[in-house]
């Protein structure tokens, strides 16, 4: 890991949002995905939550890493990433109501994300603060990308508004809105990136493929 | 008492398959698509799960209604419940190794997976915000793991027959379980409706 | 050796378990057939809106077929059939007046994600047909449950909408039901001849009845699924079905109205998705059976039966995989 | 395990818990008044919705009751000191939620507004019980006529198409039901001041 610590913090962030992407690429952390995906808004505001804590736990766990004895560190980390959590949590009960309303639990759960951990536990822990943070960064916009993807997609041919904007005058597939065509949504979104993968660049479409 | 007995039953069903946690709620939906792939693993997992479940509801109810809301400590359900949970796994996991070797062997290295799942944390946040009683809790907690256990025996097995299909090339893997996933959830909605709650 | 045996069959027997290319084609194309006297009645009573649904269904389903065909680089299988039954079970499954954008996109789900995604035919996993209606259901609930009334003016293409049967017994209950069709053998009548308000091809029971008894003879169909079926359906409709207790419910109503008869004769056996042990059919009717009732007597929808069997659907590997891991447990005993 | 170990263990824990506990009571210390404050603001202004000319603080709680064994208010709005309506928090078991309602009535017992706080029915269908136009269905009815009928009508509140189970739930319920209790609960008051 310690050449790594060349890694332009550029590197690290463009890292996070493609080739490392967690709800496309590393299929990690995909309860939100669905959740959360009906409006662009509330994909957004989950979006940003996991950016937050994110990039705070990987900063967080970065400057005490020396500090931290290894044979509690799971612990350690899990007690500083729900900290970090209730802290969102409460503010966006305090500052974004109405869509605290729906996605509440789902921010709750973020607790529970494994992709904040394993970057905590691979990355944060292992180098310096600013790499961490760069490092956290990127994956959190990663999520937050393809959190606005896919509600985008479901917005639009469920509700054919955009953040709430009513913009296509048809009849919406109110489908994309209820849980079988969030299934169906991300589904045919992977489908798609793996075909890129494997029609431009010669994968053979590692993110669907590989299956874990 | 009979009253009482059938608001249980219905919170059973309704967990378990009206708002199943796969298919309605979208949680534990790493593990879900992780480990359907073989039906033994499947069948642990569904165990452990609803063990650890019940369990989890019942000691972060105590903990919720007899520590946290007297010492007005609410606020910090997210930190205590993970903490519960972790520990409990902990726990079992310890245990297991020196009761029960045969079945540490064998429903061990799910416990390690548990408690960076979702679904587990999310019963005790669930039975907070919903006021439920204790014996709801564990109504509640069973219902969940026992529908968790279902959709991945469910999956597992299509998966296994999946294997011999010709899926197209961008689909495979992933792709296709979603998909899939979008079906069952789609013959779910049928239930919609059967319990109010 | 017995148990050898037993093994042998039984591999043979896991679906897909149409042997040749030209058995296939020759099923579907007689299932397509046996069809024919039920649509033949839609027609009669929905007016031409039922032949164009129903063409749709079918054009867009060759159409949408070929096409994935030919942008995979895959075998063209449009004549062995199973595209054009796919659309007509789906044509017929829809009420007539639905707009026409409801059967394309119901037809290309059916076609493209339910069946070749799945790699094509012999693999698929639910009905694709019934996925087509269910997504559809869902997605424009107001244009599938508007149904036409049904009147013998062949000619005729303004629409009264009118509810079915089921939508009256479950929202106002039996009294409203005798009420509007005057007495209880007058409803059984019009029920039986298919006079009432549904989908497409699902009213009239004679018809569809006649076509299944066609299968039956030529042994294309078995009896264990739709009999189990139609049998627990009955069963609870009698147990649960009426308002003073147990044992007071009207069994024939919930067999002859809804798409029970469609679905159990014509959908619930589709060779693909149902399974292929004898017992494990059983176990698939009984499921459907229950599931319907469940839902026509609980549910939020009147009917049930589109849903029951996609859901025994789900779990008909799981059904053919426990009825089969016992015959191999049976032969490790034996080993020992 | 050396004493070192055990001494750095013990201080991480300490160290974690006291800044973590820092962290979160400044953070709960900030938030939790905003979070009490809005509460109150919201449930204020939803109630001053549904009853426009009263007093800013003309609406008064009158007591709790208890449809589908859920916990609800009933409230007295005044203009003036005296009393122009009532406004009733009530609950009706609709096709897949129990739907909160509000709904204020004036002193003759009519309907003038009524609102839906919550509900989670069959999205483009039974939701659209959430929509203005069934919403204004109710204005001016009473009693007698809180009745769903599946034609167009004047008289009755007419379904949404569709959605009978959802509509006949808000309709019958919950407003006709609330506004039951409502009138036999103000009997009861009378009754007691009385005497």
């Amino acid at each position: 890991m310690s050449n790594e610590d060349r890694i332009s913090n550029w590197q690290l962030i463009k890292n996070g949002i493609f080739k490392e992407n967690t709800i496309f690429r590393l299929v990690i952390s995909l309860c939100p995905s669905i959740a959360v995906t009906n409006s662009v808004k509330n994909g957004f505001l989950l979006g940003v939550a996991v950016l937050f804590v994110q990039t705070m736990v990987n900063t967080t766990v970065a400057i005490f890493r020396k500090f931290i004895h290894p044979k509690i560190r799971i612990p350690i980390f899990m007690l500083i990433i729900s900290g970090w959590v209730t802290v969102v949590d409460m503010v966006m009960a305090a500052y974004a109501r109405a869509a605290y309303k729906e996605i509440g639990l789902y921010i709750q759960i973020i607790v529970a994300f494994a992709s904040i951990l394993a970057r905590a536990e691979m990355f944060a822990s292992k180098n310096r603060v600013c790499n961490a943070f760069f490092d956290g960064l990127g994956s959190g916009l990663g999520f937050l990308l393809a959190l606005v993807l896919i509600s985008f997609f479901r917005e639009l041919l469920g509700r054919g508004s955009l953040w709430g904007f009513h913009i296509v005058q048809a009849k919406p597939m109110l489908i994309f809105i209820l849980p079988a065509g969030g299934f169906l949504a991300v589904g045919l979104l992977m489908a798609f990136f793996n075909w890129i993968d494997m029609r431009f660049y010669g994968g053979k479409g590692a993110g669907g493929a590989s299956g874990h | 008492m009979e009253k009482e007995f059938i608001k249980l039953f219905e919170l059973f069903i309704a967990a378990s398959i009206i708002n199943n946690f796969v298919f309605t709620r979208f949680l534990g939906l790493c593990i879900f698509f992780g480990v359907s792939k073989k039906m033994e693993t499947a069948i642990g997992m569904g165990i452990t799960f609803t063990s650890v479940m019940v369990i989890a509801a019942a000691l972060s109810w105590l903990m919720f209604t007899y520590v946290m809301v007297p010492f007005d400590l609410t606020f910090l359900k997210i930190v205590i419940f993970i903490g519960i949970v972790a520990a409990f796994v902990q726990a079992a996991d310890t245990i297991m190794r020196k009761v029960s070797p045969g079945l540490y062997y064998k429903l061990g290295v799910y416990l390690a997976l548990i408690s960076t799942n979702c679904i587990i944390i999310a019963v005790p946040l669930i039975n907070a915000e919903e006021h439920y009683n204790f014996l709801e809790s564990l109504a509640f907690g069973l219902g969940s793991g026992i529908g968790f256990a279902i959709s991945m025996t469910i999956m597992a097995s299509i998966r296994e027959k999946l294997e011999l299909a010709d899926v197209p090339g961008p689909f495979r893997g992933m792709p296709i379980a979603w998909i899939t996933t979008a079906l069952i959830a789609l013959a779910f909605t049928g239930f919609a409706g059967l319990i109010t709650l | 050796m017995e148990a050898i045996k037993k093994q042998h069959e039984l591999v043979v027997s896991v679906s897909p378990h149409l042997k040749s290319e030209e058995t296939t084609s020759r099923i579907m194309w007689t299932v397509s057939l046996s069809l024919l006297p039920a649509f033949i009645s839609g027609a009669y009573f929905f007016g031409p809106r039922a032949v164009i649904t129903t063409a749709i269904c079918i054009i867009t389903a060759l159409l949408s077929e070929r096409a994935f065909q030919k942008i995979t680089n895959r075998e063209d299988t449009i004549s062995d059939g199973s595209a054009f039954l796919t659309g007509l079970l789906l044509g017929m499954n829809l009420p007539a007046t639905v707009p026409f954008y409801i059967p394309i996109i119901g037809t290309v789900v059916a076609i493209v994600i339910t069946k070749q995604l799945f790699g094509g035919l012999g693999y698929n996993i639910f009905n694709p047909a019934l996925i087509g209606r269910a997504f559809v259901l869902i997605t424009w609930p107001r244009a599938m449950t508007t149904w036409m009334k049904p009147d013998a003016a062949f000619m005729r293409f303004d629409a009264i909408s009118a509810a079915t049967p089921l939508g009256i017994l479950k929202e106002e209950g039996l009294a409203k039901l005798l009420a509007l069709f005057g007495d209880k053998l007058n409803l059984y009548t019009e029920l039986l001849v298919g006079h009432r308000a549904g989908s497409i091809g699902e009213t009239s029971v004679i018809a569809l009845l006649l076509g299944a008894a066609f299968l039956v003879y030529k042994r294309y169909i078995s009896l264990h699924i739709p009999l189990s079926f139609i049998g627990t359906v009955a069963v609870i409709a009698w147990l649960f079905g009426g308002k003073e207790g147990l044992f007071t419910g009207d069994p024939l109503i919930h067999i002859m109205s809804g798409g029970l008869m469609l679905g159990a004769f014509f959908m619930a056996t589709d060779y693909v998705t149902c399974p292929s042990v004898k017992k494990g059919q059983i176990v698939f009717g009984i499921g459907c059976g229950l599931i319907t009732m469940l839902i026509r007597l609980k549910g939020g929808y009147p009917e049930g039966v589109m849903f029951a069997i996609l859901l025994m659907n789900c779990f008909t590997p799981l059904i053919d995989r426990n009825l089969r891991s016992k015959v191999f447990g049976f032969m490790k005993k034996e080993a020992k | 395990m050396t004493a070192k170990d055990i001494f750095k263990i013990t201080a991480n824990l300490v160290v974690i818990y006291v800044v973590g506990g820092l962290l979160l009571a400044f953070v709960y210390a900030k938030t939790s008044p905003i979070i009490f404050l809005k509460n109150k603001q919201e449930k204020e202004e939803a109630l001053q919705k549904m009853m426009p000319n009263a007093d800013k603080k003309g609406i008064i709680k009158l007591g709790d009751w208890y449809p589908h064994d859920k916990d609800a208010e009933y409230f007295v709005a005044k203009k003036d000191g005296k009393i122009i309506g009532y406004i009733v928090q009530t609950f009706a078991k609709g096709y897949s939620s129990y739907i909160n309602i509000l709904f204020s009535v004036g002193t003759d017992f009519r309907v003038k507004k009524i609102d839906i706080l919550h509900s989670a029915e069959t999205p483009g269908l039974g939701d659209e019980i959430t929509l203005p136009y069934f919403k204004k269905r109710f204005r001016g009815k009473d009693l007698a006529h809180l009745k769903v009928v599946k034609k167009p009508s004047k008289e009755y509140i007419e379904a949404v198409t569709g959605a009978t189970i959802s509509s006949r739930a808000v309709t019958e319920d919950g407003v006709r039901k609330g506004l039951e209790f409502l009138i036999k609960a103000l009997k009861k008051r009378e009754v007691k001041h009385e005497q």
